[in-house]
């Protein structure tokens, strides 16, 4: 019997990236806390924070140190382990989504050897994505269910339903653009669209629907209803407190932001540069890496704005609407944009 | 003898699944018993992945986790079922299910004795038969039929449950 | 019949929605366009504490009972402010005063207890034009918040100004535009409204 | 692996499928019994489609035949069967639910022992 034969400069890369990614996020989660009030303030004519630290970029750590030394409250009637698990859970799948996406070039050492910018190139790429987030709505249901309290319940069962709802035209959505790479792999899908354009200018009405599934995934206005202020007092996450509040709060962030970086991987080209064609330039392969990492981070930027941006303009949907919207607009809308989509590719395959 | 990490991960998996496997079915509560058979498919799941079965790992998770479990947890959540209300059967009647399955596993695991045990399953070059592409191809061409026939099943379980939760 | 008041009067349109105006794409586009114009607008607010909007020069705020140049209370108690004071959040009890405190008082009389209920002010500044002592008036402070009814009820030790020669620096500082104030007062000026 | 610690997991998980459903009362639970039941029949057709895929390939390699596509594909049939058995899972699922909700609403219990009204 002898000792495992483990790649061990494999696993020092990997785990270089998902400490570093995981950190991007929270870095990413946080200071988007931050864009949200400030633009929530610059849409509504005020100045937003400004406080601490210049124009107010402490202000993140502030909040963050206060949820930290806030009292723990764990409800007597609660269930406690699930109490626990459920803002674990949220956690978790938030950050999980991100091991399939690619966030630049392949960064080529001299030695030669490749370094996927990507923590998993799997076959199945975009579906683990799928399956991640579906397994998200645990973390609401969880919560809002060991919190017995009756509005955290309501909370949570709407969240889950609206999540379950909306998963299913995202991916009929989905399916077009699958139908235009032929793989299921994220590395592909942009290949494909750095060889044949993004996929934002075949597949706009695809964008759009899956845009709008994306706000109901991440709870965002106008689909918070899980988090219906003046109906539901605050929602699932109503019996939380300090940093158990500040998970569920987080994993919303980093949601949104692992949600912007698969829209711009899977419709707006990924890491790809807009309108030039990079391989000329002869740089060498770090600069290209850190360049087309900042693209990407670009593109999930200005997601992130519409994000905020949307949030400041429109109302909360009803419970009905948001249905409604669900299955008897987006769902048929969507069949309709894969089936336009699989014929006019029948058609130029002939 | 060498111990890989295919061996390691399926001990583990296998603990995990039979561990929260028994917890299902002796858990008092029912969201309990839901949550533990959310992680047995998990720990199926990884084993479908060691058998690198990668798209019905995938499928699973959506489906059953995903869907499914949903599903049972929801209506769990909205009869307000908790350990409370959960009926009891007699201990008796418990001991003699418990003996009656552990007979089961008993036969049928005896029955393998005469099984040659030769076959193994290795990690081989292309052995991508759980691919997604290889799946698809077959699924699409072989067994497009049932597949059309497993969504018209589809579309009449949704009538069926819509109609039977229907109010009168 | 009903009466037109203005031109912008719309009738409401309560026809089905068509499926194109039910997906709401369009006048979501509408409204975002609203908001982000908003974002290169002037904005309307200012960092309150170290930047205060101008206010006029007869701009009434809190009240200030003043004092003499040697530190002696103009008040007298003879309640006119308080008779004047259309909210009635005045009250007052007068007082004798007593030989050796003539260095307190200016007068005989003087006030023992002086309350003005600031959740009834409305600022109006009647109390100070019906002073005949000119021991009263309001100052440019803006009244701060408190957390309890009790803490808006200013006692006597509230109002009173500082005293001249015991604290020097703060009276200055608590008479503020105080001085000029005065002067436009003294000016002979015809009221507005007769 | 040998094929037999799968079998023999398989049928571990099977058999506490069939506990569950003998012990249990809930017909949630016997719901979900069932569901285990069937994951653990999943588990090991997957088991046996990838036995008889390597079992394929390991024989053409060692014949020194040319590995085609039809050898690759050799127990491709197990895992589509499993994808079907969890196509007509969930389609179970909804209805079996919507039954049991429906009980749930007449009689105000998940509990089997009061479901023998149907015999009347």
């Amino acid at each position: 019997m002898h000792l495992l034969v483990i790649d061990w400069w494999l696993i020092l890369e990997k785990s270089l990236l998902i400490f570093g990614i995981i950190g991007l996020s929270f870095f990413i989660a946080m200071y988007t806390t931050y864009a949200e009030r400030k633009v929530a303030a610059w849409l509504q004519d005020r100045r937003g924070p400004n406080r601490a630290g210049p124009f107010g970029i402490f202000q993140p750590l502030a909040d963050g140190g206060k949820l930290f030394f806030k009292e723990e409250i764990i409800p007597l009637a609660s269930n406690k382990p699930l109490f626990i698990l459920g803002p674990a859970l949220a956690m978790i799948t938030a950050l999980l989504t991100s091991t399939v996406i690619p966030w630049a070039t392949p960064f080529i050492t001299k030695g030669g050897d490749v370094i996927a910018m990507q923590v998993a190139d799997v076959d199945m790429g975009i579906l683990l994505v799928f399956s991640i987030v579906s397994v998200g709505v645990y973390g609401i249901m969880i919560g809002g269910w060991a919190s017995n309290n009756k509005f955290s319940l309501m909370a949570a069962i709407r969240g889950a339903s609206q999540m379950v709802s909306y998963e299913l035209p995202m991916g009929l959505a989905l399916i077009a653009v699958l139908f235009m790479t032929g793989s299921l792999k994220m590395s592909e899908i942009v290949g494909n669209q750095i060889e044949n354009g993004w996929h934002i200018i075949y597949q706009p009405l695809g964008f759009i629907i899956f845009f709008v599934c994306a706000l109901a995934e991440c709870n965002r206005t106008p689909f918070d209803l899980p988090e219906a202020e003046n109906e539901l007092n605050f929602g699932y996450h109503q019996e939380y407190s300090s940093m158990k509040l500040g998970f569920y709060l987080f994993a919303e962030y980093i949601n949104m932001f692992i949600s912007s970086a698969v829209m711009a991987t899977l419709y707006f080209g990924g890491y790809d540069i807009p309108f030039v064609n990079e391989a000329s330039w002869g740089l060498n392969s770090f600069w290209m890496t850190v360049i087309s990492f900042s693209v990407l981070m670009a593109k999930i930027s200005f997601f992130l704005f519409v994000f905020l941006w949307i949030r400041w303009t429109i109302p909360r949907f009803r419970y009905d609407q948001l249905m409604n919207l669900g299955w008897k607009k987006l769902i048929p809308l969507a069949l309709l944009n894969m089936i336009i989509t699989a014929a006019v590719i029948l058609l130029l395959k002939k | 003898m060498t111990i890989t990490i295919t061996q390691i991960l399926f001990w583990i998996l296998s603990v995990a699944a039979l561990f929260s496997a028994l917890m299902v079915i002796t858990s008092k509560n029912p969201v309990h018993s839901v949550l533990w058979l959310i992680a047995t498919f998990f720990s199926i799941s990884g084993h479908y992945i060691l058998l690198s079965a990668q798209f019905l790992a995938v499928v699973n998770i959506i489906v059953y986790a995903g869907a499914i479990m949903v599903l049972f947890l929801f209506v769990i959540m909205l009869m307000n079922l908790n350990r409370e209300t959960e009926p009891q059967k007699n201990r008796w009647i418990k001991m003699a299910g418990a003996i009656a399955g552990g007979c089961l596993l008993l036969v049928l695991v005896a029955s393998l004795k005469n099984v040659e045990s030769a076959s193994t399953i290795e990690d081989v070059k292309g052995g991508d038969v759980g691919f997604i592409k290889r799946l698809g191809k077959e699924l699409f061409s072989t067994y497009v039929v049932p597949f059309e026939i497993s969504s018209i099943l589809f579309l009449s379980a949704m009538v069926g449950a819509v109609v039977i939760g229907k109010k009168e | 019949m009903s009466v037109q008041l203005t031109n912008r009067a719309k009738q409401v349109d309560r026809k089905p929605m068509t499926f194109l105006e039910s997906i709401y794409l369009w006048n979501i586009m509408k409204g975002m366009a609203i908001t982000i114009s908003h974002l290169f607008r002037k904005k309307a607010t200012i960092n309150y504490p170290e930047q205060t909007r101008s206010v006029s020069k007869v701009w009434r705020g809190l009240h200030v009972l003043n004092r003499d140049a040697e530190g002696r209370e103009n008040c007298t108690a003879c309640g006119l402010c308080a008779v004047a004071c259309p909210a009635e959040a005045i009250t007052m009890e007068a007082a004798e005063r007593l030989p050796g405190e003539e260095h307190l008082y200016r007068e005989e009389k003087y006030a023992a207890k002086y309350e003005i209920n600031m959740l009834r002010c409305i600022f109006c500044g009647l109390c100070e034009e019906a002073c005949p002592k000119d021991a009263i008036y309001l100052s440019q402070t803006i009244a701060p918040s408190n957390y309890a009814r009790k803490g808006f009820i200013y006692k006597k030790g509230d109002l009173l100004i500082p005293h001249p020669v015991n604290e020097p620096e703060a009276y200055q500082k608590a008479l503020g535009e105080k001085a000029d104030n005065n002067k436009i007062k003294k000016e002979p000026t015809i009221p507005e409204t007769a | 692996m040998p094929i037999t610690h799968y079998i023999i997991l398989s049928l571990a998980l099977f058999s506490i499928g069939i506990v569950g459903v003998l012990t249990r009362r809930n017909a949630i639970i016997i719901f979900m019994c069932i569901e285990l039941m069937l994951n653990a029949v999943n588990l090991l057709l997957v088991a046996f489609s990838k036995m008889h895929n390597y079992a394929a390939i390991k024989a053409a390699a060692d014949q020194k035949l040319p590995i085609t596509e039809a050898i690759l594909n050799t127990g491709s049939e197990g895992q589509i069967f499993v994808f079907f058995i969890m196509v007509v899972a969930a389609a179970e699922v909804t209805v079996g639910l919507a039954i049991i909700v429906m009980m749930y609403r007449n009689i105000h219990s998940v509990d089997v022992n009061f479901l023998n009204r149907l015999k009347h």
